[in-house]
């Protein structure tokens, strides 16, 4: 057991450090408004030009065949130069993944390289008015015509539709439950969007309206009806590694120290006593705590990526990361609002502090995760099992 | 003894509530600054605290808590404890205040910004020792970012202003348990909204209320409702009614426990509305996160109010003083 | 609204307080001992013997018809002067209150008198080895015989039983699930006693075995089959005012202040630094919050008082309280540990937490408390319903 | 980098974890005071941390961290860490050291009483700026009342004693370390055991373990300790090895961030050892509340470990000094 990076892996870290200082651009404007979306997806073209945007990803799909530990290293970078949210993140992280595991050789070619780019920004579909976390509940359809499939029903929750130019979900084409979903792949051109302002006004969200969209055959991830268990592995990708590296949240928390910090020098010069101790203890203890938190779930991820690399599976373990990381997120942006007090708008926190709420419920609310590490890690009997 | 509301204070109460009912529905939330201010000036709500010679009935603030309460609950806008609590004990002779015709908003000492600052005739600038009064044509505003919609923030600045030598803590500290109070009542309807959709709404064959992480997580609410309300409702006992006018004041000078009592009350109060409102949208799910939904505006209400006069921090530092300083003792 | 006692109050605590300071005694020895039973028993005598026992008992039966305001007074002087524990405390708030409510006008004046001077001393005996929290699932029983019953079965987690004269509880005689059930009073003398050492070492509990023991028809509470409701009755007490008046809490919470206080003194002194902050502000601000939720928990109980004074039912609510207090008593003594460090067991906080730690646990769990707070309060529905 | 344990780690855990299934079942923990040490000591397990020179394996804290915690998984007695841990750093050329044939107990700085001095042969005094060496005949011991039947507490009393001026801090972070990696072998065994219990109790007709409110609270635990755990693996590392015997130490002088990493690990594995004891004991209900159950002794430890070599509360105050006064850097 050691913690100490290979030359190699420092080399990495160096270069990237090195290229996002000089290129990462000031705050970009939000991505949920047109003028932001193009920002962004310009920022993700930059960085592709670098292969940087997808660096776990094999050198023929625009990455560098990096490993998890490179992998991890860069976002640990990314984060602490305060480079952009990544407006490809549902094809990166979602869709990417599982198209190199369960797609065709023609589907990764055609579609991998283009998001890698940004050249297509994706959008998830996989809530339904009626089924939240329970996926299984699904009812919109897939419908067989000529070459491909038309789709009906009513899709909710899509982050960041509005501007995407595909989507990607899961469709009934038979059966109940989970049987007879199918994974599909769409373009957004005929499918009608409502954005969802979100509690800071901007439409974060969409509902996705399809009335007889077509996606071709090539665009079925998979064997039809064989959606489940792909999208299963795709969410628990969501849950673990690919969603939320710890560099996001480390570099949070440096700043919520640094902002503790810049606190407590305040107080000590309003109060213009130079003896008095300078932030309230109770706050600090709150930030060593985030900050202590987060270095957790950065040598938890270590760890982790470690047992994959050796060929094991992310398993339900990846439930806890989630529910860890997720109330860190919001306790690191519940203290800030505190610390600002009626400042707090002017600053970014607010909206994180907003986004951060989110976390426990996206991908899987932590109570759908509690329940999974209770029967699935722990071995405890569903409702109603009888000794 | 008897620590529970009279008849008259719950009747007040329950005829503002029948007016927020009526005249400050969600909707209006929406589209208007200052919804039931009119039809609460018909009331005399504003003039509850004032002394008889200025037009008022001389209440005292426990007399109207439960009226406080049900601000809270309907998530009124405008600077309702503003011009209804704290003026009356800083300028209690301004003409029109009992009948609604003024309204004053204030920048408390801790804080960057006034709220609803644009809507008042008079800004009352607290500063250590004392505070100024500055008119509305002596003010210049900038509009600030803020989380709540219907609270509105301004950067203040002035160049004329009056300064008062009297104390603004008495003030201060009615206006502190005044938001306690509005934040009792916006746990309360946080709540009930929330119960409501638990019971409507259903997931994995049953409703979401049905299922025990539901049902405890609100319990865990109620629990601190519950036992928030009642510090509130001590500290408005403690911080003694406005005393500036000429027919002399309600109910006195605060109690030598004032300043710990209210620290209690707003500390308590901001942490059940706080954990109302997470368990809230834990509870909603992705759609309590829209802004389609009346419920942003009680979440917006529950985080505002819990950082105004002094954040729930503050006022727990300062209960470490009081109480491990050795104030005033538990029993009469 | 007010908190003004009035002359009477006032005068009443005063007359409390200075009994109190003229014969509380030093510390007794464990009451789970014989030689603390005796001695506990003697103190019940000697505050009998100044009508101060059940203060709020109709004077026929030993009390002074006192309010639930004088009470609650009584109370507060009674742990504030660091009296013993009480050793008929299942008597007198368990057991007295369902007698007063529905006893025979016999029954009542043959046993209330004699419990409100110690002479018996009643401990309960509610649950089973297979019925814990789920009462209703009881399977002990009474059969009749001529003039009486014969109870048989097996009883546990029966308070103080090892040294009680006389006990009671429900027995089933006829019927499944809570129809079916008495309420039955009985002689310790032929039951078989089973003490169960705790975790400090001593018997606080016992299990129960019941073969054949003989109760008169005149130890009957109640009609025959009507046990359920009597029970509710009285655990609703337990659950309520009766078990765990604000006094204790408000007492140890006192204490626990003037701990922290000696803890920042020491450490001050320890570090021979006069500027230095004495006491780590995060104990400070758990002992500040515990000083104002024992406050927040007498205030909630004059308002409860006040209105059971003007005729409501203790309803539902009172399991707010007991899940309130008794994770404020667990927080106090954890908080005292943590003080203390390896020195807890110097001092008598050690077996309060011990004692705290069952707090959540007996007189219904908190998670059953939770249930009935959602359900029955809040209005939710039970498990499985649909809307 | 490779933040996993090596298979030699692993296998010595293993190894351990055997012996004391074998020899130190829960019967042990009520009749016997050292019960596994004599295999133990067959194993070379006193000597893992000593040098090649006083007949040890020169190993590093990081590579005996899964042992320590099957110590603790098995609520092992006896002063475990004080022999095998913090001796190395401080008396390695201690004749029968290596072979377990002495026995080490310590005072350290801020506690009252000296855990299982009466099993020593030596005990450690530690003063601020060096500590002093007392014989087991120089010592005058008196026990005090303490919460864990298997830890007892002495006072210590002693008139002849040998002052060393050597630091004792890396051997008091070191004991600290070891002692976090208890912590978390007894969390993750009191959650086995309660998992095993919810699994088989049943109540109101359906095993405990499938109600929503037990599966969450056991899932809050799982996750307490999974995130704990790599924060005393990180802090084995930075607290280097002992370097006080003749063939030269294995790993060197801890790391500049090794203070606060150390205070990290304790700290997280105290909470999560808490939780994890608080959970058992709901879960169980009254039954776990009794001397007959096995259960005690786990929960005994988890609140005597947690108090030893800085309270929690101390530790998160170190912290709050070393975070916030910003401290060597997170990456390299």
């Amino acid at each position: 057991m050691d913690l100490d990076f290979s030359p190699a892996e420092r080399a990495f870290r160096a270069e990237v450090r090195d290229w996002l200082r000089a290129h990462v651009p000031r705050p970009l404007p939000p991505m949920d408004t047109a003028e932001g979306f193009a920002a962004h997806r310009a920022w993700e073209a930059l960085l592709a030009g670098a292969r940087l945007s997808v660096v776990s990803w094999p050198e023929r799909y625009g990455g560098r065949g990096a490993s998890l530990i490179d992998w991890l290293i860069f976002e640990e970078e990314y984060w602490a130069a305060g480079a952009p949210a990544r407006v490809t993140q549902n094809g990166i992280f979602l869709l990417g993944p599982s198209l190199l595991r369960f797609g065709t050789p023609e589907q990764r070619d055609r579609w991998l390289p283009r998001m890698a780019r940004g050249d297509d920004v994706w959008a998830q579909a996989w809530s339904e008015p009626e089924a939240g976390s329970d996926l299984a509940a699904l009812t919109s359809r897939a419908e067989p015509v000529p070459g491909g499939w038309r789709l009906y029903g009513h899709k909710t929750w899509s982050s960041r539709a509005a501007h995407a130019t595909h989507g990607f979900g899961l469709f009934r084409t038979s059966g109940t439950r989970h049987h007879g979903l199918t994974y599909v792949m769409f373009p957004m051109d005929d499918v009608a969007v409502r954005p969802i302002a979100q509690l800071d006004g901007l439409p974060g969200f969409a509902e996705l309206h399809f009335d007889g969209v077509f996606a071709p055959e090539s665009m079925v991830l998979g064997e039809p009806g064989d959606g489940w268990r792909i999208a299963m592995a795709t969410t628990s990708s969501e849950r673990g590694l690919t969603l939320r590296s710890p560099g996001r949240f480390l570099a949070t928390a440096d700043r919520l120290v640094a902002l503790a910090r810049d606190a407590g020098s305040a107080t000590a010069s309003a109060t213009a006593s130079a003896t008095a101790s300078t932030l309230d203890p109770a706050l600090a203890d709150r930030a060593a705590r985030c900050w202590v938190d987060a270095e957790a779930y950065r040598l938890h991820t270590y760890a982790t990526a470690r047992r994959l690399m050796a060929g094991e599976e992310a398993g339900p373990e990846a439930s806890m990361g989630k529910v860890f990381w997720s109330e860190l997120d919001l306790r690191m942006h519940t203290l800030a609002m505190d610390l600002l007090g009626d400042r707090a708008g002017d600053t970014a926190w607010l909206d994180g502090f907003l986004f951060a709420l989110a976390g426990p419920i996206y991908a899987g609310t932590n109570e759908i995760q509690r329940t999974i590490i209770a029967e699935r890690v722990l071995g405890l009997p569903r409702a109603g099992a009888r000794p | 003894m008897n620590f529970g509301f009279t008849d008259d204070q719950l009747a007040l109460g329950a005829t503002v509530r029948d007016v927020l009912r009526a005249h400050c529905p969600p909707s209006a939330l929406r589209t208007e600054r200052r919804p039931a201010w009119k039809q609460l000036a018909g009331l005399g709500f504003f003039g509850l605290l004032l002394p008889d010679g200025s037009g008022g009935l001389a209440l005292s603030p426990a007399d109207v808590l439960p009226a406080l309460e049900e601000t809270g609950r309907a998530c009124l806008p405008g600077p309702v404890v503003e011009t209804a609590v704290l003026a009356p004990y800083l300028v209690a002779h301004l003409p029109g205040l009992a009948s609604g015709a003024v309204c004053v908003s204030v920048l408390p000492p801790g804080q960057a910004y006034a709220p609803d600052a644009d809507l008042a005739d008079l800004l009352v600038v607290a500063r250590a020792g004392g505070w100024h009064l500055v008119r509305k044509e002596s003010v210049r505003l900038e509009p600030r970012p803020g989380v709540d919609p219907c609270r509105p923030l301004f950067e203040v600045a002035f160049d004329v202003s009056e300064e008062r030598a009297a104390p603004v803590g008495p003030a201060l500290l009615a206006a502190t348990v005044a938001t306690a109070a509005q934040l009792i009542g916006v746990a309360r309807e946080l709540l009930a909204v929330t119960v409501a959709y638990a019971r409507a709404r259903t997931q994995f064959g049953a409703a979401i209320g049905s299922f025990q992480a539901v049902k405890h997580r609100l319990a865990d609410v109620a629990v601190a409702v519950e036992f928030a309300a009642p510090l509130v409702h001590r500290a408005a006992l403690a911080v003694g009614g406005p005393v500036g006018g000429p027919a002399g004041g309600p109910a006195g000078v605060p109690l030598p426990s004032a300043e710990r009592d209210v620290s209690a009350a707003k500390a308590a109060a901001g942490e059940a509305a706080g954990l109302a409102a997470r368990v809230a949208l834990q509870v909603h799910g992705a759609i309590g996160y829209t802004e389609e939904l009346d419920l942003r505006f009680w979440l917006a209400r529950a985080w505002s109010l819990s950082a105004a006069y002094g954040t729930t921090d503050a006022h727990r530092a300062r209960l470490r003083t009081a109480v491990l300083g050795g104030g005033p003792g538990r029993y009469p």
